[in-house]
């Protein structure tokens, strides 16, 4: 029993770092309905700026003294992980998609596709294919709840996610900028009849998205130990499964999305066998969307004729 | 064609003698190219008719029918590993009844590769089947999720030989069947498969399929088999090319059909125009060669490649012929389709 | 704007075609080597340079190029200089097998280094095979690279050595009977290694309790160490390479799972170590040769490695700078750059002292090597034991 | 204009309390009418009464959620559009729904799929069964195209042509079905005068010398008096009146919630005037 | 007020992909006007109207509020100068409240006691939305839905409003009311310019009109002289006026 308790623990936390980027995915979707593939990409420059970050804040120097890296210095390694990642979404958006914006779906789709490939070689080439152990910003501790290992780092992962959901739940339901969003996402040209300046409502909601990633991309490196340029690629897919699952465009949806599929991937990993954790996602991701393409929380609209 | 005369004997023969002649002309042509171009410019000119099957397949789904594969690199993977096993089954026995040699080979091959595509195009009816209910991004997806699967279940098929890959039984690998004329022979037979399907009424019907589908499906059109059909024989043409590619190479493995594969069999399609059947050809051709000549650029080069792809799509995504066709005098085509 | 727009493209496409056709020429790029009558011999190197195993090639590709200078400062070989001409595969079997064809036809390669990844050398090899140009895989354990035919060479022993090595390892030395295997099932050397551990251990009269896996690139390992503790194994197996054996190791000691590991020359890298940290210590690995017994030609290696590149070699590093000294050492031998000549004096390769130990090709092209076991203390691999073949 | 004389024969469709609901919104509730063969019956109501919903239920695009429709002695309630299409009855759209990037010839070939003879394996191997098809659609095509002064279009793109050969090509190519029930669904929009009379007679015409039966939504009430044999009148999701246009006039429900209360012809005009869909030409390229 | 119009198109020319939509309409609205601007389907009303506000661009010609050329300014930009307009077809945001709508309506001017004010004069002038506030927008019925585009609109508190048919689809009880509120609109100082196929009700409502046919303007004037026009009657209906 303590076996699946334990992986259920595991599969929570990394189903909490799935839907922080399935938010970022379900964000863009909601406003732009675009696959934004480059989302995962974004997610690995967030890790690497806080791997640099940390770096540059001397974490190595500390950790061979045995010194715990101060909290506020997290705080700042995420706060730079953060606002790279923003300005990376904003510019990948405006350089790459902006200028497709209005062609028939299929380009913007492409092009994410390419500018994900684009990003993932440069990452390759920036931050060398080797995988880095990530630096431990937070100091990991340890503690047993009846043979259950629960550490504070799968625990802050939990709560951060829980915590940045609301945020941005607050953020789109109740704010002027949330607002504009939804009237950007139903409507663009009566969106900007209203006065909203829609390519700045459109540039905000990939750096939030993008600052979600980035908050990702820490805490994964945090929980998973390493980071490789390549991170992106098979996450960010689980993410979107995820933002599917639970409704695309829908906030909650996208967070009980990725619990879920963190906890169908652990559990068959666990208990079915290792080689099909992956594939796992894909057969909930076929099962979804042939079933209930609106996702759990999603609302149905039918195409008007 | 508007008032076609009746095919008569003499029409048919006129065909056979055409037929025989594109053969013959390809044999020739091979043996040039064997005798004339290094073996290195030989590959790429090989990797080049592959592609083309490759890259006419897929524009048959994604171009001509409006429906978007982004995993196809899955079914070129069952063709390819259907191709190597069979082959390597009946080699024996083929052999055993013709004698060793080029006859023996060619008809192992063959029955090799038409196996390979009936297994291909058995697995694309049934991921067809559930998916083709869905649309765009989502149609993409799923179908990119299959292509996982399929290779995960590669990757975890012992028989297979797993993540090693599947090299037959002897160390040297699967024969090297692949040659210029098997594989240029396949991309006419192909090329002329795709075409006749799509310059005919299942052909328009598809075109309607991507230009509307609730309005062709209140013309009476069976959306779904014809969408379906389509995708079968698109995943059976990238079986075909799995066949050859696996019989070039000596031996698959997995990770041959990656994402990747998949993505670049659509930069493919894209480069000549998305529903163009001679831009995919010009696509395959591009692709195979771009990658070639930019080896020298080592670590710069698929950063360049992903800037090229994501410039195209910028500066002009309908790819250099749009949806129109090349008028070759091969296809004895008038401007029908424009 | 469109017709100009649309004739660039074409122009495009066509300079491309054009491109083709020059190339058989036979210049593109740097190789205008030829064989025997130039000033230079071509070694042909191809590899990852690219694509997720990008650090395999990277690393294989500096150790090359150091021990190719070396040679040329020496003066070169039979009066030439060596050159390398390094051609990437992206990981890709396919690419792998242009490469060489391309290394073969344009570059004009006397002979061929590579590949890292068993599967790839399987590609490459068949083409140097077939058109008859020696070829020396540095760290290909799998054997079947050898068995495609009689012009491709090893420089590195063989998984079912290593698997037995470390089998044996466990039984006598550590003298456990049940182990747990967690092996990467993308990897085709991990389940090679895997099977031969496999093998040999049930053969000696242990138990393997559980068999888990993983991808190579995985980071979360979670879920197998949890589904490994709950088992009574003794020790865990772990024959991949050493960046997931670094997270492994590290999620092992999270979970509470205080098993030591045991793996194979996978897992040599510095990074190990920091990937690892604290958790790695207690673990043993067969490897090429231990560094600190090493021999003062290894020592040299890793101190000129160190000067040139900024950072710790591999072992993968070693193997490649072996492969090409060996390579050079039997171009010595030939005394010409003939084919046949040359193949004939890799196969005669005896005693070659190389940075991972000394070097024997039996008449299966392998290298006949003895193994060492090192343990893992303080962050350092430390020799623990010497298994000859 | 004939009347045709009402015959105890059966409806050739027939709908039957037939009810759609979207999201808890009634579309329709309960809407039930017959429709004699060889009959120009017209479906009239405000803007969101729910007759495009009718249409849409009785094609197949949305499945009823109550009732039935019977077309032809079957109950063909829920089947698909495409099989409902086979079964007889073609149709038009509000906003029109071509292939875009096809030609006018191709466009109506489309719609011979369903008689088509030549399966894939002829198409492939151009054999003399595809030669057949490929030469009887086009002659079939021709005609229709000529019936509709399309004829010298028959090369052009379909989205090249003139708003009101639009109209008339979505009519020939529904036409290539051999149907027996048209449904036309705001065939005038967009039309003018002179455009809307030829309309009114090329409707005569599918009925007189096809032997079409045609089932008309309109707003131009003009063409609709003028057609139609039957009208039924539907508001929000129901029935108000039924009948000759003449009765349906001057029925009180009908002048009450449709044509308000000022004077019936400055109403209709009126209502004419405002009830027309609009579209700007040519249409944006759509963003949703 | 100033001399200016405040409203000002000069030889304005719209074309998509090369056909040509308006073909150099001018028109100028002034100060407390109501103008309407008519004409048959395909006249390029719509696209005069979009491209006053800059959804669609104008390949030529120059547009001018207050005597501001606004030529190269983007939506939302013009919008903060005073402009609002009603889409054909209304284009509310069928799953954000009535309330939340309005809100939007007033996203220029965000500070709770304007927002709480014009609310509340919307609601007044539309007592039916007052009723809904909470309901989704996608939910109200056509009228409502027209009411509510019309109420968004001036939420903000324009100084110039473009209606675009907003009768379209109404049953003729629902088009009186609108049409009442519009009046009452104008009578508050909002300066009109209405675009309508409905000629006999938009000449009643409007002061003055122009005539548009094919994308050219062949007619203008005061609406009470143009009521008598012949000519009207066959611009609307799309018979050749050229002769």
């Amino acid at each position: 029993m303590s076996q699946f308790f334990q992986q259920v623990i595991n599969g929570l936390s990394l189903g909490s770092i799935y839907a922080l980027i399935a938010l970022g995915y379900t964000m863009v979707y909601g406003i732009l309905k675009l696959i934004n593939f480059a989302h995962s990409e974004v997610f690995m420059v967030g890790a690497y700026t806080g791997f640099y970050a940390a770096g540059a804040l001397g974490i190595e120097g500390l950790e061979q003294r045995g010194a715990a890296f101060p909290l506020y210095l997290a705080l700042v390694v995420l706060l730079v992980a953060m606002s790279a990642s923003a300005l990376l979404g904003v510019l990948v958006e405006r350089l790459a998609y902006r200028p497709v914006r209005s062609a028939p779906r299929l380009t913007p789709l492409i092009t994410a596709i390419g500018v994900s490939l684009l990003l993932q070689n440069l990452g390759m080439l920036v931050f060398t294919p080797n995988p880095r152990r990530y630096p431990p910003i937070i100091k990991e501790v340890r503690f047993e709840l009846g043979g259950v290992i629960v550490t504070n780092i799968k625990l802050t992962i939990f709560l951060v996610t829980l915590a940045l959901m609301a945020g941005l739940w607050y953020l789109v339901q109740r704010t002027w900028t949330g607002r504009a969003m939804r009237a950007v996402s139903v409507n663009l040209d009566a969106a900007k009849l209203m006065g909203i300046d829609t390519n700045r409502t459109i540039s905000a909601t990939f750096a939030i998205g993008s600052a979600l990633a980035a908050a990702g991309g820490i805490l994964f490196g945090l929980d998973q130990i390493t980071i490789n340029p390549l991170m992106g690629t098979l996450t960010g897919l689980k993410a979107f499964v995820a933002a599917v699952l639970g409704g695309i465009g829908n906030i909650p949806g996208a967070v009980v999305g990725g619990l879920l599929i963190g906890l169908a991937e652990q559990l068959v990993a666990g208990y079915v066998s290792p080689d099909y954790r992956d594939a796992i996602t894909f057969v909930i991701l076929i099962v979804i969307l042939i079933l209930r393409p609106e996702g759990i929380l999603g609302v149905v609209r039918q195409e008007k004729v | 064609m508007p008032g076609h005369p009746q095919l008569g004997t003499k029409d048919w023969l006129i065909r056979v003698v055409i037929s025989s002649g594109v053969v013959a002309g390809i044999w020739g042509l091979g043996l040039g190219v064997q005798a004339g171009l290094i073996e290195y410019v030989q590959r790429i000119v090989l990797l080049c008719g592959i592609n083309i099957i490759l890259a006419v397949g897929l524009n048959l789904i994604n171009g001509t029918t409006g429906q978007f594969s982004i995993g196809h690199a899955g079914f070129m993977a069952v063709g390819a590993y259907a191709t190597a096993f069979v082959g390597v089954k009946l080699a024996p026995g083929v052999a055993a009844a013709l004698g060793a040699g080029a006859l023996a080979d060619g008809v192992v091959f063959n029955v090799a590769l038409l196996v390979g595509a009936l297994l291909s195009g058995v697995a694309g009816l049934a991921v067809g089947v559930p998916s083709l209910r869905l649309k765009g991004d989502y149609l993409a997806i799923v179908t990119l999720g299959f292509g996982e699967i399929i290779r995960l279940v590669f990757n975890n098929t012992k028989a297979l030989g797993s993540a090693t890959g599947y090299f037959g039984d002897s160390p040297a690998g699967l024969p090297p069947y692949t040659s210029f004329f098997w594989v240029w022979l396949w991309v006419v037979i192909v090329v002329l498969i795709v075409r006749n399907i799509t310059f005919s009424q299942s052909g328009r019907s598809l075109i309607a399929i991507r230009e509307d589908e609730i309005a062709a499906e209140a013309m009476a059109t069976p959306t779904t088999r014809l969408k379906v059909t389509a995708f079968t024989v698109s995943a059976a043409t990238a079986g075909i090319a799995g066949g050859l590619f696996a019989h070039m190479q000596s031996g698959i493995r997995p990770e041959d059909f990656k994402f990747e594969k998949s993505i670049d069999m659509i930069v493919m399609i894209i480069i000549g125009g998305l529903g163009s059947i001679s831009g995919a050809v010009i696509g395959g051709i591009f692709l195979a060669v771009t990658l070639e000549l930019m080896r020298d650029l080592q670590e710069y080069r698929l950063v360049l490649y992903a800037l090229l792809l994501v410039i195209i799509m910028i500066v002009r995504p309908e790819g250099l012929l749009g949806t129109r066709e090349l008028s070759l005098s091969f296809f004895k085509r008038k401007a029908g389709a424009k | 704007m469109r017709i100009d727009r649309r004739s660039l493209f074409i122009a495009l496409a066509s300079s491309t075609l054009f491109g083709v056709v020059a190339c058989k020429g036979g210049s593109t790029g740097g190789g205008s080597g030829s064989t025997g009558g130039g000033s230079e011999i071509v070694l042909g190197h191809y590899a990852s340079m690219t694509g997720s195993t990008a650090h395999f090639g990277q690393d294989t590709d500096k150790a090359v190029r150091m021990a190719v200078d070396e040679v040329n400062a020496a003066g070169g070989v039979i009066g030439k200089k060596l050159k390398v001409v390094t051609l990437d595969t992206r990981g890709d079997s396919a690419e792998a097998a242009n490469a060489v064809t391309r290394l073969i036809d344009v570059e004009k390669s006397t002979a061929i280094l590579g590949e890292v990844a068993s599967s790839l050398s399987l590609a490459g090899g068949r083409v140097a095979q077939r058109r008859k140009i020696p070829m020396v895989s540095p760290s290909s354990t799998n054997p079947k690279v050898t068995e495609v035919g009689d012009y491709v060479f090893r420089v590195c022993f063989l998984d079912p050595f290593q698997g037995k090595v470390m089998a044996k390892f466990a039984k006598e030395t550590l003298k456990v009977d049940k182990v747990a295997i967690l092996k990467d099932v993308k990897n085709d050397y991990s389940i090679g290694l895997s099977d031969a551990f496999k093998e040999s251990f049930e053969k000696l009269g242990g138990k393997i309790v559980v068999e888990q896996s993983y991808g190579q690139g995985d980071t979360d390992f979670s879920a197998q160490l949890t589904a490994i503790k709950n088992t009574d194994s003794q020790a865990i197996f772990v024959p991949g390479y050493y960046a997931e054996v670094g997270g492994i190791a590290r999620t092992a000691e999270r979970l509470g799972v205080k098993l030591p590991l045991l793996g194979g020359d996978g897992w040599d890298a510095p990074d190990l170590f920091k990937i690892g940290g604290e958790a790695i210590n207690g673990s043993y690995f067969s490897n090429h040769f231990a560094p600190d017994a090493a021999t003062p030609k290894a020592q040299k290696f890793v101190a000129d490695f160190k000067a040139k590149y900024g950072i710790e070699p591999t072992g993968l590093g070693a193997l490649g700078y072996d492969a090409a000294a060996v390579l050079a050492d039997a171009i010595k031998r030939a005394g010409k750059t003939d084919t046949d000549a040359l193949r004939a004096a890799l196969a005669d390769t005896k005693n070659f002292e190389g940075v991972t130990g000394s070097i024997t090709i039996d008449p299966q092209r392998n290298a006949q090597k003895s193994a060492v076991v090192l343990k893992i203390e303080g962050g350092k691999a430390k020799f623990a034991a010497t298994v000859a073949p | 204009m004939t009347r045709s004389v009402t015959t105890p024969r059966s409806p050739l469709l027939a709908l039957e309390k037939v009810e759609k609901i979207f999201g808890g919104l009634r579309a329709i509730g309960g809407v039930s009418f017959a429709v004699e063969p060889r009959q120009i019956f017209g479906l009239i109501g405000p803007n969101g009464a729910g007759k495009t919903t009718i249409f849409n239920v009785v094609t197949g695009v949305y499945q009823p959620d109550g009732g039935r429709v019977r077309f032809d002695g079957e109950d063909i309630s829920g089947w698909p559009p495409a099989k409902v299409a086979a079964r007889g009855i073609a149709r038009t759209f509000q906003n029109i729904r071509l292939f875009r990037s096809m030609t006018v010839e191709q466009n109506v070939m489309v719609a011979g799929f369903r008689i088509h003879k030549a399966g894939l394996l002829s198409a492939v191997l151009r054999n003399q069964r595809y030669m057949d098809d490929e030469r009887e659609f086009r002659r079939r095509a021709a005609e229709l195209l000529d019936i509709f002064k399309l004829k010298e279009l028959a090369a052009e793109p379909a989205d090249s042509l003139p708003y009101g050969s639009q109209r008339r090509l979505e009519i020939a190519r529904a036409l290539m079905l051999s149907p027996k029930l048209l449904l036309l669904d705001e065939p005038a929009a967009g039309m003018n005068s002179q455009e809307a009379a030829e309309l009114e007679k090329q409707i005569r015409f599918l009925r007189d010398e096809l032997g079409l039966t045609v089932v008309l939504v309109e707003h131009n009430m003009s063409v609709v008096m003028a057609v139609c044999e039957n009208i039924h009148v539907v508001d929000h999701g129901e029935t108000i009146a039924e009948g000759p246009p003449a009765l349906v006039k001057e029925h009180p429900k009908v002048l009450a919630a449709y044509l308000g209360e000022e004077s019936e012809e400055q109403a209709v005009a009126e209502y004419e005037a405002v009830s027309r869909p609009f579209h700007d030409k040519p249409p944006e390229p759509d963003h949703d | 007020m100033t001399d200016a119009p405040v409203l000002e198109v000069t030889d304005a020319r719209v074309s998509y992909g090369g056909i040509a939509a308006v073909k150099g309409v001018s028109l100028d609205v002034r100060a407390g006007e109501i103008v309407t601007l008519i004409g048959a389907n395909g006249a390029g009303k719509t696209s005069t109207l979009k491209s006053i506000v800059g959804l669609v661009p104008l390949k030529t010609g120059s547009v001018k509020i207050f005597g501001q050329d606004i030529r190269a300014e983007k939506t939302h930009e013009i919008v903060a100068r005073g402009v609002a307009l009603v889409p054909e077809g209304r284009a509310i945001f069928g799953n954000l409240t009535v309330r939340e709508n309005l809100q939007l309506g007033g996203f220029l001017r965000r500070d709770p006691a304007h927002q709480k004010r014009a609310l509340e004069r919307c609601v007044r002038l539309f007592p039916r939305l007052g009723e809904r506030l909470s309901q989704e927008g996608g939910t109200l019925s056509g009228g409502e839905q027209q009411m509510l585009a019309i109420a968004r609109a001036i939420m903000a508190e324009p100084k110039l409003l473009l209606l675009d048919e907003p009768s379209l689809g109404l049953a003729p009880k629902i088009v009186q009311e609108v049409f009442a509120a519009i009046a009452e609109i104008a009578a508050s100082g909002i300066t009109i310019l209405l675009v309508e196929q409905n000629t006999r009700l938009a000449l009643k409502t409007a002061n003055r009109a122009y005539v548009l046919v094919t994308g050219e303007i062949v007619l203008s004037g005061e609406s009470r002289a143009l009521q008598q026009d012949p000519r009207i009657r066959a611009a609307y209906l799309g018979e050749d006026v050229h002769g």
